[in-house]
């Protein structure tokens, strides 16, 4: 990771000081190793650029800001990420010209309770190689496989195309994606109804409406979202009630249904851990199935399912029954 | 004994219906005398195309049992389309519904043409039987909105 | 604050019977924001009317609610009343206790119940409605008929001698339609062409039409008054401006192979042609699946004796894009397949005919000149067995359901025609029944039977086969309740009509609904019988359902006149209840158009100011009211919630799911 | 059994809608065993239609009803007259008791060459 974090800091030097961008988004250490987020740079100020196993987010949300700026931006997008500015690019959010792409290879990144669930403590320092992310603790040094601890959007990695690059930095070969990312849906279809509908209610009891979810996704780039926005007839701050910690989360589903490029962010950001992937893989999955396969963002300007039709369609009754098999 | 009605509360089933096919079914419904239960009430909208899924979860949310929606036969949407796209989107809606739990029965969407007062009937009539024995919608409900 | 008046009607006893409406005037007078409430015997009547209309300059009312029949019935006529009385037309709104309720519900008590949600939620809409006001949009004074039969011709006529300017499209290379193949008319037996090809004629030297021969309507966008259409010319490979229609090139082709789909594919005809002698317009078409020269380049006889230098080979599909302000459709119509029906044996035996063939095969310019000979051998048939309702009022599946309404008339007329010319000749005629209504029509069949001797059998045949050369006709007779077999020389079978098989590709295109029989559906069966539910077409002929040539005529004169009067506007007043968009919401991202039916979505790069003295500039969609048809596929669409339809805003509905469901 | 419980169980087990019939002939117009029958195919459906059971059941042309169904094949609306026939002869051989042959007096030498339905019209009609 190191290697390739070197040659990204190159690139964003190379590029700033010939005047091609003006800025660089990325991801800025803070005060640990694992405490990364999302940054912009300037040609002065590289200050705390890092590309570690914990740069988990996605930096496409951000560029809808920034493409209303002035100027060229430089932006580091991983495999997943380039299916959401392929995504935001069709849905004339953000403009092409605005930004040079560079696509960063990814071996998935590292979700830090996972870390600390496995009895790290005490931490010092950190540092990472290909396999292992190599702890520096107070009780000596603690070895940790990345493997085992990496975030539920890359544990069911969907691809490891770039959809989009103006360049790309690869070290090595990535990983292959995951083929089986349905498995998790399948296993809540397969339940009864009554045992489905407990599922969710434990899980979605959970939601504390602190709208990470929303303001980490990248197809949840409303000016005035339905649920601040008064006239929407629906607007709630809060889960007052059982039936809004429902709703809230099945029509933020059904808002990006046929533009979720699943890219995971919803559940990285979760404080409360509830798997909110799994609503929206859901709609991919019946999309996948009944009106042919679709991936949000791996082509400009598709049409989305949901704008599209075929005379053929299933009735929606076949559609219900077609998850419950 | 009046207790025990005011208990038993009859279902309540919104059904949503486009101006061109299936609302005049519905008409032609009533002006064959074809009954169904009181407790289906109608709204109309220009096209099944029109209903947001919002105004489905809504209905659930403030009390209603059963959700139905009645367009034109596919390819006979007055504005050509309509009905294809109401397809997709409910099929999705549905399942999602589903997915969390609410019984699939709670609901449906119907074809009726303006021609089929005799077929609205026996959907409306059916659908009510269905949500009746159903019972209660307790999955998707407000308390709230309830007394 | 709302100032809403409530009416409910007792339509005679229709209502009140089933609704104690005292009861719903009363309950209702307590809603938020009624201030009047009353009840009356017949709401629709001028008093009623005249009721509604002081109850809202006393009350000064803001709104009205009329709980009455379906909307679909008297919405129109209570916007009137409303607008009479200085109010906005879109500040009524009608609550169905009739066909939802009343007609429906016997029980008194609950009835009454429901009668009462149904106006609250009424109440409740019209809290949040708007006025509107309906847009005007102009008219492009031309209309387009599609299909150049004897429903396009009368069309064209009538529309053009009003004045205005006509195209008619007709997918062959000739107009004329099937009219033209016939040879006498029932009930007078005029010759066919003697009546047709005059007004073939008028069409082409009539300065307000012009003809679009070969040709096929292949984009239709806009909307009444304002109709863009796109017509596929496609090539016939010689110059319509050229050709003088002296037919040299069809006496040189060497390519003679070709069915003359004129004739019904009796005879042959060469690949360069013209379709028949008074054929309009009367210009050559090369048949690219005949001509040597198109197939193999070798060749080129036609354009070597072509005086007028009319043959061009290279000639490509071309298109025309025009506008009209209104479009008839009348695609008339073709005999079924008898591929159903192998028990009659006409794939198997030459000289079982349809009636088309027979009338070719009677017709003058036909392929035996007039001379009615059997196909097989050329030889004058003795027997004649005709078979009827082949393929009509067939519900097993073989066939059409419905009486195809012409076949009666037209075998009679066959079996009349055929015992003047040739006495000798034995006609009979299987019926199942002999459907004659109309002027002069049943004293037609009458004069077959009794004074041309045609006999006719009541029964339907079993089955044909060849014996000897013979056609054994092998049928009942429910009178004599016999089984009987007639050795015929020639086997009429009266085909059972469909409509042409390009109305439903034309259906799609013009977003007219189309039955199950693929007949165009006309906006009301009884009060709109030429009008289509998409505003500004009209239907002539039989793509609408089988008629003869006079109930075409009459139609197609029915169908000009409506065009005549849509033309005649210099303003058509279009629907308010149209989709539009919130910018200070709208994202810009397409979503809308890409669903939008009409195209009636664009976008602008529109500059807002943001504050601190700053603008920005942000992509936002726009409706065009004029365009927009009020499907509100876009609102659902819309991922921001920017879109909206007036007259069903989403506001209005959700009211509408609270007050249903309050209970 | 009295003459309505027929009549229902004849409509019954006939499992066609006489009232679909639009008096054609059709059926009758194809029937090889026409000549033969003293009541049409044709009639059959129209007797029933009628409730007209001592006639139907008093017709000797359920002896001589090939069985071909070539009158259910060409019916132009779907009426099958071939199963009035079989109704009306199911009903008189149930009315005569068991006279009809039975499966074990089948030589068991033909039993195999012979097709199933001429073997089961056998079982009813032989001895009628």
């Amino acid at each position: 990771m190191q290697g390739l974090e070197k040659l990204m800091l190159e690139k964003a030097n190379a590029l700033l000081q010939s005047g091609e961008v003006d800025r660089v988004i990325g991801w800025k250490k803070g005060e640990s190793y694992y405490d990364v987020s999302p940054a912009t740079f300037t040609k002065d100020n590289l200050e705390g650029f890092v590309y570690n196993c914990f740069c988990g987010a996605n930096l496409s949300k951000y560029l809808v800001a920034e493409s209303k700026k002035e100027g060229k931006m430089l932006v580091f997008l991983k495999p997943c990420d380039t299916y959401s500015f392929n995504q935001l690019l069709s849905e004339h959010r953000i403009e092409k010209e605005k930004f040079y792409v560079v696509g960063v290879g990814c071996n998935g990144h590292l979700d830090m309770n996972k870390v600390y669930a496995q009895g790290v403590e005490g931490i010092l320092s950190m540092s990472e190689d290909e396999n292992n992310l190599i702890v520096e603790t107070v009780y000596g040094q603690k070895i940790v496989e990345k493997e085992s601890a990496l975030l539920i959007k890359c544990l069911t990695c969907k691809s490891k195309e770039f959809a989009v690059a103006d360049e790309t930095l690869v070290v090595g070969e990535m990983k292959p994606a995951n083929p089986n990312r349905f498995e998790e849906v399948e296993k809540l279809e397969s339940m009864t109804e009554a045992e489905r509908y407990a599922f969710w209610k434990e899980q979605l009891s959970k939601c504390i409406r602190c709208n990470a979810c929303r303001n980490a996704c990248p197809a949840c780039t409303c000016i005035n979202c339905v649920f601040d926005n008064n006239a929407s007839g629906i607007s709630a701050k809060a889960n007052a009630d059982e039936f809004e910690e429902k709703l809230f989360h099945i029509i933020r589903a059904y808002h990006v249904a046929g533009r979720c490029t699943d890219c995971g962010e919803c559940s990285r950001v979760c404080p409360q851990n509830i798997p909110l992937h799994l609503i929206n893989r859901k709609v991919i999955k019946d999309i996948n199935e009944n009106y042919g396969d679709y991936q949000a963002g791996a082509e400009v300007n598709a049409r989305n399912p949901l704008v599209n039709y075929t005379k053929a369609d299933v009735e929606a009754k076949e559609v219900v029954e077609g998850g419950n098999k | 004994m009046q207790e025990i009605e005011k208990n038993q509360k009859k279902p309540l089933i919104v059904a949503f219906c486009c101006n061109w096919c299936s609302y005049a079914g519905a008409d032609l419904a009533g002006s064959s005398r074809l009954s169904y239960p009181a407790e289906v009430k109608i709204i109309k909208v220009p096209c099944s195309c029109r209903v947001n899924p919002i105004f489905i979860l809504k209905a659930f949310q403030r009390g209603a049992d059963g959700v139905i929606l009645c367009g034109c036969h596919p390819g006979d949407c007055h504005y050509s389309e309509g009905n294809y796209r109401t397809r997709r989107r409910m099929g999705l809606l549905f399942s999602m519904l589903n997915y969390f739990g609410i019984e699939k029965e709670r609901t449906r969407i119907e074809w009726v043409s303006a021609a089929e007062g005799a077929k609205f009937s026996a959907v409306m009539n059916d659908f009510a039987k269905t949500i009746n024995e159903l019972g209660e919608n307790r999955r998707l409900e407000d308390l709230r909105c309830k007394d | 604050m709302h100032r809403i008046g409530v009416f409910v009607c007792h339509c005679g006893s229709n209502i009140a019977a089933t609704v104690d409406v005292e009861r719903v005037s009363n309950a209702l007078a307590h809603e938020p924001g009624v201030v009047h409430s009353v009840n009356y015997q017949y709401m629709c009547s001028e008093n009623g009317q005249q009721l509604i209309k002081n109850a809202i300059k006393e009350h000064n009312l803001s709104g009205i609610v009329v709980c009455s029949c379906s909307p679909r019935m008297h919405e129109a006529t209570f916007r009137k009343t409303a607008e009479a009385a200085g109010l906005n037309p879109y500040m009524v709104e009608i609550a169905n206790i009739r066909e939802q309720c009343s007609w429906i519900h016997k029980d008194v008590e609950e009835a009454t119940e429901k009668a009462i949600v149904l106006a609250r939620t009424a109440v409740a809409k019209l809290t949040l409605n708007k006025p509107l006001v309906a847009g005007e949009t102009g008219v492009t004074k031309r209309a387009l008929v599609i299909g150049g039969g004897i429903a396009g011709i009368q069309a064209a006529l009538d529309i053009a001698d009003a004045g205005y300017e006509v195209d008619i499209v007709e997918k062959n290379p000739t107009i004329g339609g099937r009219m033209a193949q016939l040879d006498k008319t029932f009930p007078t037996l005029d010759c066919s062409a003697c009546i047709l090809t005059p007004k073939m004629v008028d069409c082409a030297q009539h300065e307000k039409i012009n003809i679009y021969s070969y040709s096929e309507v292949d984009k239709v966008k806009g909307f009444v008054g304002n109709f863009k259409v796109t017509i596929k010319k496609k090539a016939r490979y010689v110059d319509e401006t050229k050709c003088t229609g002296c037919g040299v090139c069809m006496t040189n082709c060497p390519s003679k192979k070709g069915l003359n789909s004129f004739n019904m594919d009796l005879n042959t005809r060469p690949a360069i042609y013209i379709p028949f002698a008074q054929a309009i317009p009367n210009v050559a078409v090369i048949d690219p699946e005949q001509c040597i020269k198109l197939k193999s380049g070798k060749c080129g006889l036609c354009s070597m004796k072509c005086g007028a230098n009319a043959i061009d080979y290279k000639q490509q599909d071309s298109f025309v894009e025009r506008e009209y302000g209104a479009i008839v459709v009348a695609t008339g119509f073709k005999p079924i397949s008898l591929e159903n029906f192998n028990e009659y044996g006409y794939a198997d035996n030459k000289d079982v005919i349809t009636s088309l063939e027979l009338e070719r095969l009677m017709n003058a310019a036909g392929p035996s000149k007039g001379t009615l000979v059997r196909p097989s051998d050329g030889e004058h048939p003795h027997v004649i067995t005709f078979i009827q309702c082949v393929g009509s009022r067939d519900v097993s599946g073989c066939g059409k359901p419905y009486c195809s309404k012409i076949c009666c008339m037209y075998t009679a007329k066959h079996a009349m025609l055929i015992r003047e010319k040739y006495p000798d000749t034995q006609v009979n005629v299987f019926y199942i029944d002999v459907r004659t209504p109309g002027k002069n029509y049943d004293e037609f069949y009458r004069r077959a039977v009794e004074q041309y001797g045609v006999n006719y059998i009541k029964g339907m045949v079993g089955k044909v086969y060849n014996e000897n050369g013979k056609l054994m006709v092998q049928g009942s007779n429910l009178i004599d309740n016999e089984q009987v077999t007639i050795a015929s020389d020639l086997v009429v079978l009266a085909t059972a009509i469909e409509p042409d098989p390009s109305v439903k590709d034309l259906a799609t295109k013009l977003t007219i609904s189309i039955d199950t029989n693929n007949f165009l559906t006309e906006a009301h069966a009884k009060l709109k019988p030429v009008e289509c539910a998409t505003a500004g077409v009209y239907l002539a002929g039989v793509c609408q359902g089988p008629k003869d040539i006079p109930e075409t005529v009459a139609q197609a004169s029915a169908a000009a006149s409506k065009v005549i009067g849509l033309l005649a506007k210099d303003k058509l007043k279009g629907n308010p209840c149209v989709a539009h968009a919130n910018e200070m919401t709208c994202t810009g991202c397409s979503q809308c158009a890409e669903v939008c039916p009409y195209g009636a979505i664009t976008y602008e790069n529109k500059e807002f100011r943001i504050g601190g003295g700053k603008t920005e500039k942000r992509r936002v969609a726009s409706v065009n009211p004029a365009v927009c048809q009020g499907c509100g596929a876009c609102t659902v669409t819309c991922p921001s919630g920017a879109m909206d339809l007036h007259g069903f805003s989403s506001a209005q509905i959700l009211k509408e799911v609270e007050a249903i469901c309050k209970r | 059994m009295n003459n309505d419980m027929q009549l229902k169980s004849l409509i019954e087990m006939s499992a066609t809608d006489v009232r679909k019939c639009m008096k054609c002939g059709k059926c009758s117009g194809r029937c090889p065993a026409f000549k033969e029958m003293d009541i049409k195919p044709h009639q059959f459906v129209t007797l029933l239609g009628q409730g007209k059971v001592e006639k139907l059941l008093a017709s000797k042309a359920i002896w001589n009803c090939l069985s071909c169904l070539a009158c259910v094949e060409r019916c132009p609306r779907g009426v099958a007259p071939a199963n009035v026939i079989e109704a009306v002869r199911t009903t008189v051989a149930r009315m005569q008791g068991g006279d009809g042959i039975t499966a074990e007096e089948i030589p068991a030498e033909v039993n195999e060459m012979i097709p199933q339905q001429l073997l089961v019209s056998a079982f009813r009609k032989y001895k009628k």
